[in-house]
């Protein structure tokens, strides 16, 4: 993970992961998730669902820090992400790196 | 059950109609009222604004006649028990949310002082225009049970009955009192807690997760659940199935509306009430309610003096109709009259019962005031005259 | 035996409380049957105001005067009002202070009283003019027996005033004298009652 | 089955998992009836999301709602939940509020139904610091009639009843909740999740009339009408346009067409509740003899 600035405490950091699913039978399209997450996971895709819509992608999944932003912005209650128990991942460019 | 000591004020009084009216909704176990001023109905809610505090009951002054109405629903559904009153043009804005009521199955009571009509008509003046509104007055099919009284003491006995109504049969049940019974002062006994009898709420003991807010069994009443009793149920105006969601079809429609009838016409027997005198044998019955029942008598008393049978029918509840009774009678009288402060309501009412098997005659009253019994004895005369 | 009492006057004066107090009277501390109701809306409120009670001993059917047997006047308006419905050989009591009768026609029996003046006067509170005037027509008219009187005067008035308004009863029923009132000769003017 | 979509059974079936908001959710009704990029879900889901935050006992909260778009929400949450008439909302909350003091009461419907044919209730409830949270989602328009003029609908903007552009000037719904007397104030957008979320939390635990609006896309109608682009435009355009001001005096907050929005907690104060008041004041003019000083005694010393 990059930093801006690179945090003091980096080494002790631990940065989140998050697992993500997406039903995407109940999606209808709307890109909020895409639009909005901040680790750019999400892509529309090409596939269509039963009702015609173009569901969100996972593209970079390993990008994802459980912000959970996509599953409160989803209207459609379609998308979530659930806590992936790991061990840390140091952040680039920290002392650990 | 028996009644809450807390709220019966034991005693012989003084009263008028509207005040026995509130007497007799706190003796039932009112305790949240939500009004607005309208004469000649506001009586009973200062009665009401008085007596609550002592009782333990909620009263609140709203905004206007719908959100009395709306308010004393969403009371029902928070436990307690619920009344408005209010008279014709405040019944008239009320009637969306009577049939919310109807289609949630909300036991509350509306008392309705009628006074003469349309419009604000005459406000201090005794009107019973408001009959067939009561029946028929929010949109769609339901059923409305509806009492009234005759006399203040009346007006205590019926709102008991309508509160117990009311829950029995999870309806909205209203007190159709005029504006004469609703100011007549006349002396009044309420009697001990423990000789007036409460239904209790039908609440349901069904598991959580399983329970069906309309699932219903042979009476056609679904139990009930309160918010806040964990069922976490729904309740919607829409048309809905047994969970309470909403469902727009036909076969769901004719699974809830035909029974939303039938729960209170199949019960009719239960809850219909009327007095009888000398009908039996007549050659004319008089037919009348309210403060007019009072005064037909007089008429009564007047045409036996001239030798003709007559014979009395007075209604104490007015819906659902007798039905049964007035076919009976039909076929062995030569004419019904029907007294009543309107230019004929329940007039059509028996007419249609009577089935052409005698005549109906109508002795009408545009409002403001009561019969001349010497009017109605004309009607009477004219009557003992048919075939 | 009907007996159909009109009480007129202000709003004001009590006289809504003094139709109360006769109909408890004749129906809880009396074994009769009595409604009392009460004219509304602005007539309450400053002008002519008044209330009817029926006493009967049979259940009382027809809820309104159609002909007084009493008429109680404390106001020149209300008497005006309410004349016209007195029998012709009713009783009329009125305040003689506030009521100018006029001619009165013959066969009504008429009984002047002073009500407020002595209730301002002789029990410094005119507030009890209504009450002074109930004493005197109970008097008059023996419509209600005194004691019933007395009980629904107890359990109608506030609580600390009970012996004043008993007082103002007292006052009003002694200033009846037997034989008083007797049919007020055509045009005569003649009018004997109390004080 | 809905009619409309795949059963929700077979979705969990395919997915193999459920939605963390299902516990909050019937998901037997799902999918719901919004259109794509309606932001009422996500209302909705920063509802769910305050409740969690707070450990709320979810058996102790009813919802009410009244008719239109937002109005079915109250279909859609687990909870004692009433879908009552048009404009009702208010002084249905109001009655069961106070026929049970314990629940917590939240109103959840739309612009139209709460202030326009609901106006009249919604005044009158802040006045009275009715202890009820009012949540208005405003989309500045009739959505399930067809797209109709608003008492919210900005001047100029089209409607299906303002076809050459609405000339009424709205109301600014968080001045109007101050200006009644309410304790607390906000407006957000669809957008503003995490700072609705917040609002949520702070309503949930404030006694009183609490309301808080939230600026909403109605892609469908609304800004097809006015050429506005798609929902996601819409909150590209809360993005770029939205003025955050905390304490900002809400009669300053107008909304005004393709102008900027401010949003931000406005009021947040302590009037005493209806309930409140009414046991102060019937204590000191009753004492014992008010019914219910005895039970607030004994919870004073609790």
């Amino acid at each position: 993970m990059k930093f801006w600035r690179t945090p003091l405490d980096a080494d002790k950091m631990k940065i989140p992961r998050g697992e993500l699913h997406i039903i995407v039978e109940r999606c209808k399209g709307c890109a909020f998730c895409v639009e909005y997450c901040p680790r750019g996971v999400l892509e529309m895709s090409d596939e269509f669902n039963s009702k015609g819509y173009h569901p969100p992608k996972a593209v970079e999944p390993e990008n994802c820090v459980n912000c959970d932003l996509c599953e409160m912005i989803c209207p459609e209650f379609a998308i979530y992400c659930l806590t992936v128990e790991e061990e840390a991942v140091p952040a680039e460019g920290g002392k650990g790196s | 059950m028996k009644a809450d000591p807390v709220g019966v004020r034991t005693g012989t009084f003084y009263l008028d109609g509207d005040r026995a009216a509130a007497e007799g909704a706190i003796a039932a176990g009112c305790r949240f009222f939500a009004g607005y001023p309208i004469t000649p109905s506001t009586e009973c809610a200062e009665h009401i604004s008085e007596r609550f505090p002592e009782v333990g009951g909620i009263f609140i002054q709203m905004e206007d006649e719908i959100a009395s109405i709306t308010a004393i629903i969403g009371a029902a559904w928070g436990g307690a028990r619920s009344m408005t009153v209010t008279s014709g043009p405040g019944v008239s804005l009320m009637m969306e949310n009577i049939g919310l009521a109807a289609m949630l199955e909300t036991p509350c009571v509306v008392a309705n002082v009628q006074r003469g009509g349309p419009s604000t008509g005459l406000p201090t003046m005794v009107g019973q225009a408001d009959v067939m509104q009561a029946r028929w007055g929010s949109h769609g099919d339901y059923e409305i049970i509806a009492y009234s009284p005759q006399s203040p003491q009346e007006a205590f006995d019926f709102t008991v009955k309508a509160f117990n109504m009311a829950e029995k049969y999870r309806t909205p049940v209203m007190v159709l009192l005029d504006e004469c019974v609703g100011h007549m002062v006349e002396k009044v006994v309420i009697p001990p807690a423990d000789a007036i009898e409460v239904e209790p709420r039908r609440l349901t003991d069904a598991a959580k997760g399983e329970y069906l807010p309309y699932a219903y069994g042979d009476d056609l009443v679904p139990d009930m659940a309160e918010a806040g009793m964990g069922y976490r149920f729904h309740v919607t105006g829409l048309t809905h199935d047994e969970r309470g969601y909403p469902e727009m079809s036909v076969r769901c429609q004719d699974w809830l509306v035909p029974r939303l009838v039938a729960k209170i016409r199949q019960s009719a027997d239960d809850i219909v009430e009327f007095d009888e005198e000398n009908a039996d044998g007549a050659d004319v019955v008089v037919v009348s309610y309210g403060i007019s029942a009072r005064v037909s008598r007089m008429a009564i008393d007047l045409a036996r003096e001239e030798g003709i049978e007559v014979g009395f029918f007075r209604l104490r509840t007015i819906w659902p109709f007798p039905e049964k009774r007035i076919a009976e009678l039909a076929k062995k009288i030569k004419a019904f009259v029907v007294v009543e402060i309107n230019l004929g309501q329940i007039f059509y009412e028996v007419e249609r019962c009577a089935r052409g098997q005698c005549e109906t005659l109508l002795s009408p009253h545009a409002g403001g005031g009561v019969h001349d019994p010497e009017d109605i004895l004309k009607v009477i005369e004219k009557g003992a005259k048919a075939k | 035996m009907r007996r159909e009492i009109r009480i007129t006057g202000f709003g004001g004066q009590g006289v809504i409380l003094s139709g109360v107090i006769v109909g408890k009277a004749a129906s809880i501390y009396d074994e009769k049957n009595a409604t009392m109701s009460q004219s509304y809306g602005p007539e309450a409120r400053g002008s002519a105001c008044s209330t009817q009670i029926l006493v009967d001993d049979k259940e009382i059917l027809y809820p309104y005067i159609r002909e007084s047997d009493v008429l109680v006047a404390m106001s020149q308006e209300g008497y005006t009002k309410f004349l016209g419905e007195l029998k012709a050989d009713g009783v009329l009591i009125y305040d003689e202070d506030l009521v100018n009768p006029g001619e009165i026609k013959k066969g009504i029996k008429a009984y002047p009283i002073k009500a407020q003046r002595i209730a301002e006067t002789d029990l410094g509170r005119k507030i009890v003019t209504n009450i002074v005037i109930l004493g005197f027509m109970t008097a008059v008219t023996k419509a209600v027996p005194k004691e019933a009187m007395v009980e629904a005067i107890k359990t109608s008035v506030p609580k600390g005033t009970i012996e004043l308004n008993l007082k103002a009863f007292e006052r009003g029923y002694d200033a009846f004298r037997e034989g008083a009132g007797e049919q007020v000769e055509e045009g005569s003017g003649a009018r004997s009652g109390a004080e | 089955m809905s009619p409309k979509g795949i059963p929700e059974a077979v979705i969990a079936a395919v997915s193999g998992e459920e939605h963390p908001i299902a516990p909050f959710l019937r998901m037997d009704r799902m999918p719901h009836i919004w259109c794509s990029t309606c932001g009422i879900g996500t209302t909705v889901k920063a509802l769910a999301a305050a409740f969690e935050k707070l450990g709320t006992d979810l058996d102790k909260v009813a919802i009410v709602s009244g008719i239109g778009c937002t109005g079915r929400v109250a279909g859609y949450v687990r909870l004692d939940s009433f879908h009552t008439t048009h404009g009702r909302p208010i002084p249905f909350a109001t009655g069961l509020k106070l026929a049970n003091p314990e629940l917590d009461v939240i109103v959840f419907s739309g612009d139209g139904d709460l202030v326009a044919i609901g106006g009249n209730h919604f005044i009158h409830a802040a006045r009275r610091n009715m202890d009820i949270k009012v949540v208005c989602v405003n989309n500045f328009i009739y959505g399930m009639t067809g797209g109709q003029v608003a008492p919210t609908t900005p001047l100029t903007a089209l409607t299906s009843t303002t076809p050459y552009g609405n000339a009424e000037p709205p109301f600014n719904l968080c001045h109007l909740a101050a200006a009644c007397g309410a304790n607390y104030v906000a407006r957000w957008t669809a957008l503003h999740v995490r700072r609705l979320t917040k609002a949520f939390t702070e309503i949930l635990v404030k006694p009183g009339f609490c309301f808080v609006e939230i600026i909403t896309p109605c892609s469908t109608l609304y800004a097809r009408k006015n050429r506005l682009g798609t929902g996601l435009d819409i909150m590209k355009y809360y993005h770029d346009n939205t003025v955050i001001e905390h304490g900002a005096d809400p009669a300053e907050a107008d909304i005004v067409f393709g102008g900027p929005i401010i949003c931000g907690k406005f009021v947040e104060r302590d009037r005493p509740t209806w309930l409140e008041y009414q046991d102060q004041h019937l204590t000191e003019r009753l004492g014992e003899k008010y019914f219910r000083a005895k039970a607030l005694q004994e919870a004073c010393e609790r």
